[in-house]
């Protein structure tokens, strides 16, 4: 039995131990059928001959297990989430209202159009709305994420070459770019073209013209502002520039919190752009999604969309379009992950124009206050403004021995989640602080306030950071050893060796 | 001044004076001085204008109002999505704002509780697969079919994948979308009549060349694959064997993995979630060990903290794209991990003996309304043999009519197999506009399939 | 062995065999042996059969939807419960377990977080009426008042209590029920027409057996009392003020605390909770200083711990059943804790200007409503003055008949005040039921309420 | 700013210590119709002169503020709750779906009869079942809680009196009583008259001889088994007795989850019976509440059951019965906290006849399991089989400084919630133990296991008792100080010296 310690969550055994046998939760209907002998429905040779080993619980036993286990979790609902380019935002619970109405949670994808006429209507509005806030023409809700999203966009780009008869190779991307962007470029059968940053933080123009010089220029992808939060000023010259020389140009949308009602990448010169509605939109990131990636394209592009798209006809009904022949296919299956965009509808029906100029303008001015309160306090490697994100480093702390991660896992002693730390990777020692605009002014001195002292014990006492979290469920873990000897899922006794549960 | 719309911003006007004073800004515009003045908007956004809160609810009710959804009816539709009934407590718990608000698990001490949660997934998804090694889920059914394609491909290090016409046709599509410039090609094996894969085509197909095998059990119609032939096939010729599977089939059939799989792929929409429109439910995948440093996406293990305490973390991340860009497995970034969560609720809930139940039951009801419907004059199988949950049926008039006739009595007859006819050749896509696919979930008592059967008897008769 | 019917309990029976050794018995029969043959029972109840999960839903929402909600109509129901809107995060926050399934705090070192919560709801009902002391909650108004008479008996010694006619009908009835052998007698007096109650005939009554007096602002007809004069009557025969307010009117109407209450009750459902047809709502009681050890329920008081820290703690026990027994003052012990809870957040979602605003906008849009219909032939006013949210006017016909008439048009029009005619007597008694009770809420749109006005119009044209 | 601490709900200041001026979270419709100048609506003089200092805080601080309270908070839920008398078993996520359906929850009490046949037709079938659970007549289900239905109960006793021209003031209660029992009878206007119990737990017939010797006799009140946890083997003679005196039998029904299906008040020959769904139909206890307390009548005292009654027509429509001129009125505003009594319809339409009993069954196992377990660890003091919960004492270990108390705060820090220690008065230095039907046997054997281990503390560490909690948000709270100098509501400074928020 373990020490005593009376909080919750604290029995850290898996629901495989905790399982007994014998044990149930459930319950379903008497069989009302004629009790046909089981080898007359399924012959034996297709059956299972060993049962799944799934936990033998009481309901009770599930709910305590899994609320103990949801004690040890951190969400915006617990507290500051700074998590650069994540934009961990607070998720408004009507959107979990909406989302669950049966109306729209009850749908199955293949009931006729008729019956899901409001389902269409949602998707309709929302995909005009989108391409309202990205200034371009048309919009496909499928993608299932940000990646899937540029992964979508890429193959438009594929399909608008080959439809001109051509078929570069090369994807222009910064080294300030997110992970995803080079990876989806090899999976759409491209392969990626790096480019520099300059001292600002920008693309380095003289970088960028070179590598266009280089030709094969399928296109180019770009975070605007980047992912060390700077808005690229050169924005218009850069489109220009990939325009001339035959490439397209992909916004990938994740920082799309800084300028929504400000700047749309449309009018900058981008042809698709993709948003995370789990980032700019509210809807909840869920420990690791299901978010959405819808993109938005320029009217030249429309045609290559995925099917179906959603169309209202003539006579205002609202209905999914197959029959679209230089469409690049399906993105997934069904429609786009419906539940999720029935938030980000919600969330911007009820912002508006206004309110939605109204985030960006309190994100872009949160991230600046929380930038120059620490000035003095972190390394801040770029002396502008930033937009709704920046990137301290932790580089001076490093003749104390302390790194990033040391500051991070100090931070959780704090309760302040901590920022970014594994990208970008043009700075050393990074950590990227994404406030977002729903945390309070207080919430932000707080944070700031912990930076400091942090940053103070770094001097003072830098075994503290090293030796950080002491506070939490678990001190700091293993990483190294668990990817040495991946133990990736429950081993039961019996697997050793024989004997039941 | 009152507040006519909703507005997650806390800030107060003297918040803001005071913050701008700090940015030593005189106004919010000032920020932006860096967006070249041609590239910034002055008009406000064409959106309709902001609402209350009540009102956005009421408009959003307006909305869900104007649908009639299927979980309302009686309804018969699968094809890849089911009305499984979903236990009350799922919703309590993915509803937990630690769970339904935290971001990937990057900072592992504050994130034991979903990292946990996934853990026990994988080992959820490896039980019912019985594969060495599941991700922490993938965004659906179709993605981690392509996903499956490019694993197989990189791995073989070969250009085609065959699949069997009975994975489902959206799958199939998805696969050719999604890898059109990247990984194996596809090629696909028809069905033979009775609807199962015509095992002889599909050797003829397998060589040296192919990557991976495709195969979906139960599949798209219903019939049961002979899976280990499909792996003997596979394996013959050095290729992979790739199996689309139903998870809650897999309380009653035999585990893939035990029957030659070396990776399993599907959709677990049916446990724990709801049906919303067809997403967002839950891609799995899980592989056999040699392909653990493949498989795409978030990995979580165990581990020891500094006191040697247990504890997890994602892990394996140098497959991924954050770390290794474009040499990563995949650009998989955001996953379904939350409905991942959902299944683990409701496959806890079910537990060992209720996934077998709920199976049974699914596939006595099925078996119950197959044998009454084949009484009908007309009706004709389409799927033959043993099935699980759903079969299909050959109508005596257009399924679609049918569907179409029986929503006045609450009844959602089927998908019509129509519906996905340029996606399938040879003998079982003759005449499909008149086929029927249905599904018997354990929603659907005697007495309904007693009355969907007299309703049914009556349009066979008009038609 | 299927499970065909809900079960929570969790043993195997393995288990219960094992256990049953350990307490030496053979047969769980033989744990009951104390029970006499005689009063055995050895049938089983007359009870339908247990039936699963899904099946209980399906059943359950059967039920529900044999019922059409005033909140999926346009209404105008009031008189005591009303459709205001619930913020979405008031769900969110009660249906946490650790909330729900909580006992009442006895040991508050595991339960600050309930007893901060009624710390904070007792804070927020004393803002709104402007008294010194709230308990943690009531079952409802109408018992409220009954604990409120009974406590004015108490701290005067005196047998009588004079309420309004214009106090809600039902609550005077449960007052007149549950005080039938204990505390003050209930005498009433007339509201004059107009509908404000006669002050002139309650100063009549008033005297030095009057233990307190009684009146509801806004009273059920919507009118507003004025309540410092009540308060002067009472005071002056040495009697206490008991006031019933409407938490939500308490953001534009004066505190009945600065107008001399020394008892302030009501009904707070509107802040937070469902109307529920009518329960659980939320009663609530707020006194003065004087009158704290007299107050009934639950008290949650601020104190420190052995370290000095702030925490919150169950107190002045002495006060309650569960200590003090046949002394206590009062008999109640569980309370409404969640309903307060629900409250509190909705108040806190509200804050300072919010419960303003909301107020303003009920009483723009009521005053709108009622300036409408007093224009239609044959309307005229039956509550006079200025009113709130809620108003009564006189029709050309049977209320009852107009709110049946417009039902299928997808109006409730209100409450008929001849439901509760034998609990008035005096000039507002005539032709009650011609008299309907109208509220609006924010949730009525001018949109909605031109309709409504054209749907009077028409029937009264009829009629 | 606090100390280092990571985990949620430790910042604890209270909402009004977090407000901050010009915040705030709500939105609400623009005004649509005129804007007639305030005081043409309310005259100045109505309106209200300061506002309520309610919190201003925006959407995502009121989340955060009541999640963290809530990690302090212990429910069901959390862990095992084994609170004597109060029967914290688990409560069914299900009944909490079937309560929140938008046609029960969204119904308003005065709407037509005619819109609201479900939920009356719901609340017929509940009266009937509980007729038949308590082997009675006729129910009422307007009671909003046991104590409630007590006071229904006793003036049901008493207008049956009145009926027959009597008055009788004394109503006999054992000592083992709740104290909601003799606090209801003073309301109702009666006096209590005080029994003793036996050295078997039970009514000392003798003592109870004596009593109804006295004369005037209304009633008893009883709970049967009591709250020592045993049946009271002499009941049949025990009604005889009070009935031959003239006078009613109330049953207490809070101890009912041990005799489902199994016996029967009724049988047992009581008159009326109250129910506390909130213990025995796993209805959720909120922190306190909301409850419901239905009372069943026999057929003689069903014509004072208070209006409206709930009526089957004969052509099946359900209605509500005002029309009873014995009634004794009105008990509550409306008709009962029927958001609570769908929750117990849910759990007992699923349960079934069987799934009752089983849960009396296991209930009584599970109390038996643990006693039994616990014997020669602390004192037991009735020597005989126990019902559903039991009574233990912690005397033995007064000799060590250690009372029960002491014990219940040190279970704390092993994260099993305290039974009941401040009744039954009888027994000195009493824990009252209830583990309930829905705890499984580890769970059991763990609490267990934490009872053997403190004991074990008790004698070699007592400090360790005196001290705890140690694992807790808070360390042992004065209540003394409390009530000495009652801080019942947040102070403002303002409130002190002038000065804004
Ligand atoms: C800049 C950037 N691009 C793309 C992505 C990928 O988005 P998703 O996780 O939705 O696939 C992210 C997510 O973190 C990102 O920050
Ligand atoms: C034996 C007994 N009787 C009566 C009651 C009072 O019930 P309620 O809290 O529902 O008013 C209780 C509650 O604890 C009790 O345990």
């Amino acid at each position: 039995m373990a020490d005593a310690q009376g909080l919750p969550g604290m029995d850290r055994r898996t629901i495989y131990e905790k399982s007994c046998c014998g044990r149930r939760a459930y319950s379903l209907p008497a069989t009302d059928v004629p009790e046909v002998p089981l080898d007359d429905l399924v012959p034996a040779g297709l059956r299972r001959q060993a049962p799944p080993r799934l936990p033998e619980m009481s309901e009770v036993d599930v709910v305590r297990h899994f609320t103990g286990l949801s004690t040890l979790n951190f969400g915006v609902d617990s507290g500051s989430y700074p998590l650069g380019s994540c934009t961990m935002k607070y998720n408004p619970r009507l959107n979990e209202t909406t989302a669950q109405l049966e109306g729209f949670a009850g749908l199955h994808p293949y009931q006729p159009e008729s019956l899901a006429q409001g389902a269409v209507e949602l998707m309709w509005e929302l995909g005009e709305w989108l391409a309202e806030i990205a200034g371009l023409a048309r919009t496909t809700l499928q993608p299932a994420a940000g990646a899937h999203g540029e992964l979508a966009g890429l193959l438009i780009i594929r399909a608008h070459h080959l439809a001109q008869g051509r078929e570069p190779k090369r994807v222009i991307i910064p080294d300030t770019a997110h992970g995803t962007n080079p990876a989806s470029v090899v999976m759409a059968g491209f392969t990626p073209a790096p480019v520099r940053s300059d001292a600002r933080g920008g693309v380095d123009l003289e970088h960028l013209r070179e590598v266009l010089a280089g030709g094969d220029i399928a296109g180019l992808m770009l975070t605007n502002p980047n992912t060390l939060g700077v808005f690229d000023e050169n924005i218009v010259e850069i489109a220009r520039l990939v325009h001339e020389a035959g490439g397209l140009l992909y916004y990938d949308g994740a920082n799309s919190n800084a300028v929504l009602g400000i700047s749309r990448p449309g009018d900058m010169g981008f042809d698709i752009v993709h948003f995370n509605t789990h980032k700019t939109f509210s809807t909840p990131h869920g420990g690791g999604g299901p978010g959405a990636g819808p993109i938005v394209v320029s009217a030249e592009l429309a045609a290559y969309l995925p099917v179906p798209l959603v169309e209202r006809a003539e006579d205002g009904r609202f209905f999914l379009d197959y029959d679209r022949p230089q469409s690049i296919g399906k993105m997934r299956t069904f429609y786009g992950n419906v539940g999720v965009l029935v938030r980000a509808h919600t969330y911007i029906r009820g912002l508006g124009p206004d309110g939605l100029r109204r985030v960006s303008e309190t994100a872009v001015l949160n991230a600046n206050y929380v930038m120059e309160s620490l000035r003095g306090v972190l390394d801040v490697p770029y002396e502008r403004r930033c937009m709704h994100e920046f990137v301290a480093s932790a580089t001076p702390l490093k003749e104390h021995g302390v790194r990033a991660l040391d500051v991070a896992k100090r931070l959780l002693d704090y309760g302040v989640h901590p920022p970014t730390t594994y990208f970008p990777l043009i700075v050393d020692e990074a950590l990227m602080v994404e406030p977002t605009e729903t945390e309070s002014r207080e919430d932000l001195d707080r944070m700031v306030d912990v930076f400091r002292r942090i940053v103070q014990e770094a001097h003072d006492d830098p075994q503290k950071l090293l030796d950080a979290p002491v506070t939490m469920p678990v001190r700091r873990l293993d990483e190294a050893e668990a990817a040495r000897h991946p133990v990736l899922r429950q081993r039961f006794p019996e697997d050793e060796e024989a004997g039941a549960c | 001044m009152p507040q006519a719309a909703t507005d997650y911003v806390p800030h107060s006007d003297a918040d803001m004076r005071t913050m701008l004073a700090v940015v030593k800004a005189t106004s919010v515009e000032e920020l932006f001085a860096d967006i070249p003045e041609d590239v910034r908007r002055r008009e406000p956004l064409a959106l309709p204008p902001g609402l209350s809160e009540l009102e956005v609810l009421d408009e959003l009710r307006r909305l869900a109002a104007a649908n009639t959804p299927a979980s309302a009816l009686v309804s018969f539709l699968g094809a890849g999505i089911y009305d499984h009934y979903v236990p009350a407590i799922v919703d309590t718990i993915v509803g937990r704002g630690e769970f339904l608000t935290a971001y990937t698990p990057y900072q592992p001490e504050r994130s034991q509780g979903v990292l946990q949660s996934i853990f026990e997934f994988q080992t959820a998804i490896c039980e019912l697969t019985g594969m060495d090694v599941s991700n922490a889920s993938m965004y659906d059914g179709g993605t981690a079919l392509a996903e499956a394609s490019v694993l197989a491909g990189s791995h073989t290090r070969r250009g085609k994948v065959v699949l069997s016409a009975g994975v489902h046709p959206e799958y199939r599509q998805v696969l050719v979308t999604e890898t059109a410039g990247y990984g194996p090609r596809p090629q696909v094996v028809d069905l033979q009549a009775g609807a199962a894969t015509d095992l002889a085509a599909l050797a003829r197909v397998v060589g040296d060349d192919t990557a991976a095998v495709v195969v979906q059990q139960p599949n798209f119609f219903g019939a049961l694959e002979d899976v280990a032939a499909a792996a003997q096939i596979a394996h013959a010729a050095g290729a992979l064997l790739v199996v689309v599977a139903d998870p809650v089939s897999l309380g009653l059939l035999e585990a893939p993995g035990r029957l030659g799989a070396d990776v399993v792929i599907g959709e677990a929409q049916s446990l724990g979630n709801a049906m919303s429109f067809g997403g967002p439910g839950l891609g799995f995948m899980a592989v056999a060990k040699p392909l653990m440093r493949r498989i795409p996406g978030r990995l979580v293990g165990q581990t020891v903290d500094l006191e040697g305490k247990r504890g997890f973390v994602l892990t394996l991340q140098t497959r991924e794209q954050h770390i290794r860009r474009e040499k990563a497995t995949s650009n998989i970034c955001s996953n379904h991990a939350l409905n991942a969560l959902a299944a683990l609720v409701h496959l806890s809930w079910l537990g060992r003996e209720g996934l077998a139940e709920l199976g049974l039951l699914c596939t006595r009801r099925a078996a119950y309304l197959r044998a009454r419907l084949l009484e009908l004059p007309g009706v004709t199988a389409y799927t033959e043999g043993p099935v699980f949950r759903e079969f299909a049926v050959r109508l005596p008039l257009p399924a679609a009519q049918l569907v179409e006739a029986l929503v006045p009595q609450g009844f959602l007859a089927g998908v019509p197999a129509g519906r996905f006819a340029g996606q399938f050749a040879g003998p079982a896509a003759a005449g499909l506009d008149d086929v029927l696919l249905i599904a018997v979930t354990e929603k659907r008592s005697r007495a309904q399939l007693d009355a969907f059967v007299a309703a049914v008897a009556a349009e066979v008769d008009h038609g």
